[in-house]
Parts: C-alpha cells; structure tokens; sequence
C-alpha cells in the first residue's frame, strides 16, 4: 500500500465499521438482548443452589460464545446483504478490510466479555475468583481467539445461504479446542493463586490465535475474490 | 490522471458451466469509448464486473497498463471508477461522510473543499449533510458518480448510466463522459441508443446457444 | 446348537467378517467394471 | 490396477484370518500368539479393525485439505471433485469408525459413549465432515461451492491438530476414572504390531480404491450434467 499506508486504511475500515454499528446497532442490540435474556435465564435455573466451579467457567463460556455467534457475523453479512461490498471492493484490498473487520470484531467482542463476566460474578454470588490476573489472561486470550475463529466464519458465511444456523454449526469444531482449553484455564483461576499457574493454557491459546490468524490471513484473498 | 490502456482477450464467463458470453477481445487506449451492449440478461453488467476485476473471468484475461506497467488484478481498483446500481452506499451515513470514508478507505486524503466541489458538481451540497437512507434514488446516483470520480480515475466505467436520472442529471453524466474521454477510457454498459452512439465502438453480447436454451435468468443486466 | 455356536462365536464372527469383505471386495470391482465402460461410452 | 486389487484382496483376507486366528494367551510361546490385555481379552481383536477406520478417517482428512489447497491454487473443479470425494467417503470412514467404537466401548466399559478424548476428537471430526458437507449444500454456483468448501476444509485443517493435542489432557483430568485409560496402555508384542501395521497398510489400500473409484463416478457425474444442459 502506497497512499495511505496498510495501517492507515485498515484504520479507515475498522472506523467506518465502528461509526455504522454506533449508528445502526446491528449487533449491539441483538448483543444486548441476548445477554439480558441468557443471564436471566441462568439465574432462574440456579436460584440459590450451588454449582461446582467447573460449571461456572463451562457457564461463562457457553454464554460468551453463543453471544459471539449472535454477533460477529454482522460484519460480513451486513455489507453483502446490503451490496455496499463491492463498494469496498473498488475501493482497497483484501488484508486491510480483513484486519479492519477483525479489529472491530475483537474490540467488541472484548468489551462484552468484560461486560457479561462482571455481570455474571454479581449476579451468581457461587462464581468466586482466586487469581483475578489469570482470569483476565484468560479472559482476553480465548476473546481474541473467539473473535478470530468468528470473523473468518463469518466471512465464509455470508457468501453462503442459511447463514443463521449454519455459523454455530461451522464455527463449533473449530473453536472447540479453544473453548476446552479456556474453560480449563478459567477453572484453574477460580481454584488457584498465581497469574502464572494456567501457564500451559496460554501457550495453547497463544499458538491457537497465531495458526488460526495466519489461516485466515492466507484464505481470506480467496473468499473475497468472487 | 493517469494514462492507462486496457485490453481483455478472449474473456469468457459461466455460471454453474452454463456460458453467459464467451470469446470477448477488445482493446482501449486513452480517449476511447466503449459501449457494451445486449439483452437484458445477456452478461453486461458481468462483463463490467470482470473488468473490473470484480469477479474473475472463466477463461480469457484482462490487463491494465498504466503509463507501460500492467497493473496487478489486485490493485486495479485504483485506476476504476464505477457507477452501477448494483453498488450500493452506507445508507447509514451521510454523502459527506460516505466521500470520506471511502476516500480513507482508499488510502488517500482529499481536502474538505475538494468533496464539496464534488458534491456541487453532483448538485448535492445542500444536502450533503443528511443521511442517505433518505435520499431519492436519482440522488444516491448523484452521489455515486461523485465518488466515482472522486479519484479521477482513468477508466470508467458506466452501468446503466441513467438510471434514475432527470433530465440534470443526464447532462452532467453527458459532461463528465467528454471530460473523462479527453485522455481517459470509458465503458457504458446500457441497453438505450442515445448512450451507445455517444460512443466510439459498441460491442454486442449474446450468449452462445446451446441447443436453443435461454440465457441463464437472475443475473442483472 | 446354542452352546456350539457360543463356544466359536469367534469363528463366527470370523466367517461374517470374512464373507463381509468378499462382498464389498467383489462388489468394489463389479463397479470398478461399470465405471470404467461408462468412461469408455463418454469417450466416444 | 488389476494386481493391486489382487494383493489387497488377498492382504486384507489374510489380516482378517490372522486377527481372528491367531490365539490370545497369558504366557507367550510361539510366534503366532497375541499377548492378553487386561480389561479386553477377546475384544482386544476389533483393535485390528476399528483404528485402521479411524486412520483412514482422518488420511481423507488430510487428502480433502490437501486437494482443497490445490483448488485454491488451480481454480480448477476437478481439484474440487476430488477434495469433496476424499470428504465423502473420510466421512463415511468416521461414521464406521464412532459406530464399531462404541459398541467396543459398551462391551469393556459399560456404556456406548464416555467422552473419552479419542471419542470426542472422532466425534468432531464427525462434526467438521458434516459442516462442510452443510456448507456446500447451502451454495449454488459451483466455483464458490468450491472455494468456500476449501477455505473451510484448510481453517478445519489448522485447528484439527490443536484437538489431538488438547483433548487427552483436558479430558483426563475430567475423567480421572482408570478404565477409561486402559486403551493408552494397550500392549503389543511384535506379531500384533506387525498384523496391525499390516491392517492399516491394508485398510488405508483399500481407502485409494474406494476413494478412485469415488472420484472417476464423480468426475463421470459432472461431465453428465455439463453436458445435459
């Protein structure tokens, strides 16, 4: 990239898609809703009986990824559903409209991260954390692998038909290494002292973000051409 | 602007195996105009869109030169531009703010003066402001010709190019053509005569008959 | 007769495995056959 | 083409004779003997059948990558055609493979299904092939058919390992209960290994049989429906 520079347009692209979700709320409202609608679901089911820690980190998980899956899709889709790719598609390459997309995506999926595990801890008194840094690791770890897995199923998807049932359906075998892993590291948080106890953990979820972004760093020219 | 050439040799495109048009050359130096031409559903707009590198071809190619260099299919966009009505804007946001963004997007950085002189030739900077979800669609055309030109490019290309146009409209399309075919190409894709003879060639495609089945239905012409 | 069949069940389970694998041997090659002279029809 | 479907009719019948011929016996004496293994004795036999299966699984596995890789270098359908063939038919291995895996598993653990980390890793497996499948289904025109089809074969690709890696650990500490590790401690004596690298020599023939045979019908089925348009 001459004009600009790649940084600068990847930039323009995570801008432009911020400023169109602060505007139309495609996935903030549906993230929204989905959040209130599952915690308060949990709650009901759990009264006050207590759960084993396993199934509070197993818990999280699934609440987080289902919120991903309800989500991140929006992206891609939006801008096929609405012609406006081809738009981009005059307009720049394929690897700075891939990073912009997945900045947005793992920013957003970040924040409700933070968002659904604050709520989670107030609501069920049972989630009580020994290691706060391990579960932020964590936390942040298996996120921004969540959201890459995310944005290149996604993009897959919306060049697809059925795209609302066949995304869980696609992106589960890939992720599952990844869920099983951050479960375990969450569990090792809620028992454990010590940031460096899930030292494991981490490098799995570390490599698992380097393989799956350079697989879509590689594939992704493919699926944008055409 | 710089000064490019184009030429495609022998493209061809199928759907699912079934040919929209095959065996299409031509070649275009600056200062020339092409009108591509055919029956609704006979390829044009695909044809566009493979010139645009938009969609790859099934056989055959497509080179741009600039000032001697062949252009790599990836960055071609750069030397484009294109008014279609299968493009489509961010309804969400304003024209302004549609030029800016794709101006960031496309790596460059035009001046605040330089999109409102765009929006005035387009006749929009009254409503520059608004969103364009609540543009008519002769004006959402407007605004894609504003950013169709936006980086001067040295071929344009014109599906349907009055569509949803009044009569203003029409000539500030007629105008923008003879400035870009002063030292620039130009393709129309159009199913009117008036834009056709305006035109220094005309190609006309038809799909290839095989066994007196029509041309595949769904692709917009 | 029960008690003969549950002393060899192993050789039993032998003979369907063994008749199991003569069939989709045979069967492989019957279609092996069929293919190849469609080849040949779509060739000429 | 003849004499290797002789010799692997021939090698197969004779992995069969030997898996289930030859005698399990305590104290080995002679060089056609398997050793017991606690916990299995008999059923130790479907060892010879059921892992070449899940072998052969994944080897379509890789094939389908592989030619999915291809495809997106070539632009080519018949590269498609045979990434989708390996798929097919590696997904009918795993079926095989997860059906005589857990009648193993009703017969020495007690139920059909326990989770144990090679079930879940073939049960995904099972999960991958049936989401490509769902995606090709869902796509109408041929060449993004293909290429969605194979950009999702490689990122499947990528993160399979990562499974085969996780799984064991994960799931141990899930399930501390011993039973379920008897299959990690399967001891061979050099004759079982040798009839069991021969069964999967044998099963992985029969895999390049099937999967040519698969493909020519395949390519027969593309040209026909060219052509009938």
């Amino acid at each position: 990239m001459k004009k600009g520079g790649f940084l600068g347009v990847t930039a323009a692209v995570f801008r432009k898609d911020t400023s169109s979700e602060i505007r139309t709320r495609y996935a903030l409202n549906a993230l929204f809703l989905f959040t209130v609608t599952t915690l308060s679901i949990i709650l009901f089911s759990f009264q006050s009986s207590t759960v084993p820690v396993q199934v509070h980190a197993g818990l999280l998980w699934v609440l987080i990824f289902f919120a991903a899956m309800s989500g991140l899709s929006r992206t891609f889709i939006t801008e096929e559903d609405r012609g406006t790719i081809l738009l981009l598609k005059l307009s720049t390459i394929s690897t700075p409209v891939y990073y912009g997309k997945l900045l947005f995506n793992v920013l957003l999926l970040i924040a409700l991260t933070a968002i659904l595990t604050v709520l989670y801890a107030m609501v069920l008194p049972g989630f009580i954390v020994l290691s706060v840094p391990t579960l932020c690791i964590s936390l942040f770890l298996g996120t921004v692998g969540l959201a890459s897995a995310s944005t290149i199923i996604g993009a897959l998807i919306a060049k697809a038909n059925a795209r609302g049932t066949l995304y869980p359906v696609l992106s589960f075998p890939i992720v599952l290494p990844l869920l099983l892993t951050v479960i375990r590291a969450t569990t090792i948080a809620m028992e454990q002292e010590g940031w460096d106890a899930a030292m494991d953990e981490y490098r799995v979820l570390i490599s698992y973000i380097l393989a799956i972004n350079a697989a879509s760093y590689l594939v992704f020219e493919y699926i944008w051409k055409d | 602007m710089t000064l490019v050439q184009l030429t495609a040799s022998g493209l061809r495109k199928d759907f699912n195996r079934r040919p929209v048009f095959s065996d299409i050359s031509f070649q275009l130096r600056p200062g020339q105009t092409l009108a591509v031409a055919g029956r609704n559903g006979s390829g044009k707009s695909t044809l566009l869109k493979i010139v645009a590198s938009l969609l790859s071809p099934t056989a055959g190619t497509v080179t741009l030169t600039v000032g001697g260099n062949e252009v790599p299919a990836r960055w071609m966009f750069r030397h484009i531009g294109m008014v279609a009505p299968y493009l489509h804007l961010y309804e969400e946001f304003t024209a302004l703010e549609n030029l800016s963004l794709i101006d960031r997007i496309r790596g460059a950085a035009h001046t605040a003066a330089e999109y409102e002189k765009l929006l005035a030739m387009v006749s929009l900077e009254r409503r520059k402001h608004d969103v364009v979800r609540t543009f008519s669609s002769g004006m959402k055309q407007r605004l894609k010709y504003a950013l169709a030109w936006m980086e001067r490019p040295g071929l344009l290309l014109l599906d349907e190019p009055r569509t949803n146009l009044d009569a203003d409209g029409i000539s500030m399309v007629r105008s923008l053509f003879e400035e870009q075919r002063r030292d620039g190409i130009v393709i129309v894709a159009t199913n009117e005569e008036d834009d056709a003879v305006m035109c220094d060639d005309t190609i006309e495609i038809s799909a290839p008959r095989r066994g007196g089945m029509p041309p595949p239905a769904g692709e917009g012409s | 007769m029960y008690q003969f069949l549950q002393d060899n069940s192993l050789y039993l389970v032998l003979a369907i495995s063994l008749m199991g694998w003569a069939g989709i041997f045979f069967y492989l090659k019957r279609l092996g056959a069929r293919i190849s002279r469609l080849e040949k029809q779509d060739k000429s | 083409m003849k004499v290797f479907q002789a010799i692997l009719g021939f090698w197969l019948t004779a992995v069969i004779l030997c898996a289930f011929l030859f005698p399990i016996v305590p104290e080995i004496t002679r060089w056609y003997e398997f050793p017991v293994i606690p916990g299995l004795e008999q059923k130790a036999r479907i060892l010879f059948f059921h892992v070449p299966l899940a072998w052969t699984s994944v080897v379509g596995f890789v094939v389908s990558v592989i030619f999915a890789i291809r495809y997106l270098r070539t632009k080519k359908l018949d590269d498609d055609i045979r990434s989708s063939s390996a798929a097919g038919l590696g997904l009918l291995f795993c079926a095989l493979t997860t059906i005589t895996g857990s009648i193993w598993a009703k017969f020495s653990w007690g139920s059909f299904w326990n989770w144990d980390p090679r079930e879940t890793s073939i049960f995904v497996l099972l999960l991958i092939y049936g989401a490509y499948f769902a995606l090709r289904s869902s796509v109408q025109e041929d060449d993004k058919k293909a290429t969605l089809a194979a950009v999702y074969a490689i990122i499947a690709g990528v993160t399979m390992p990562f499974l085969m890696f996780v799984m064991p650990r994960i799931i141990a500490s899930l399930h501390p209960d011993p039973i379920i590790n008897t299959q990690g401690k399967v001891s061979m004596n050099g004759t079982m290994l040798t009839v069991f690298l021969s069964s999967l020599a044998g099963f992985t023939g029969l895999y390049f049989w099937i999967y040519s045979l698969t493909v020519r019908l395949a390519r027969l089925e593309f040209k026909r429906s060219s052509e009938g348009e």
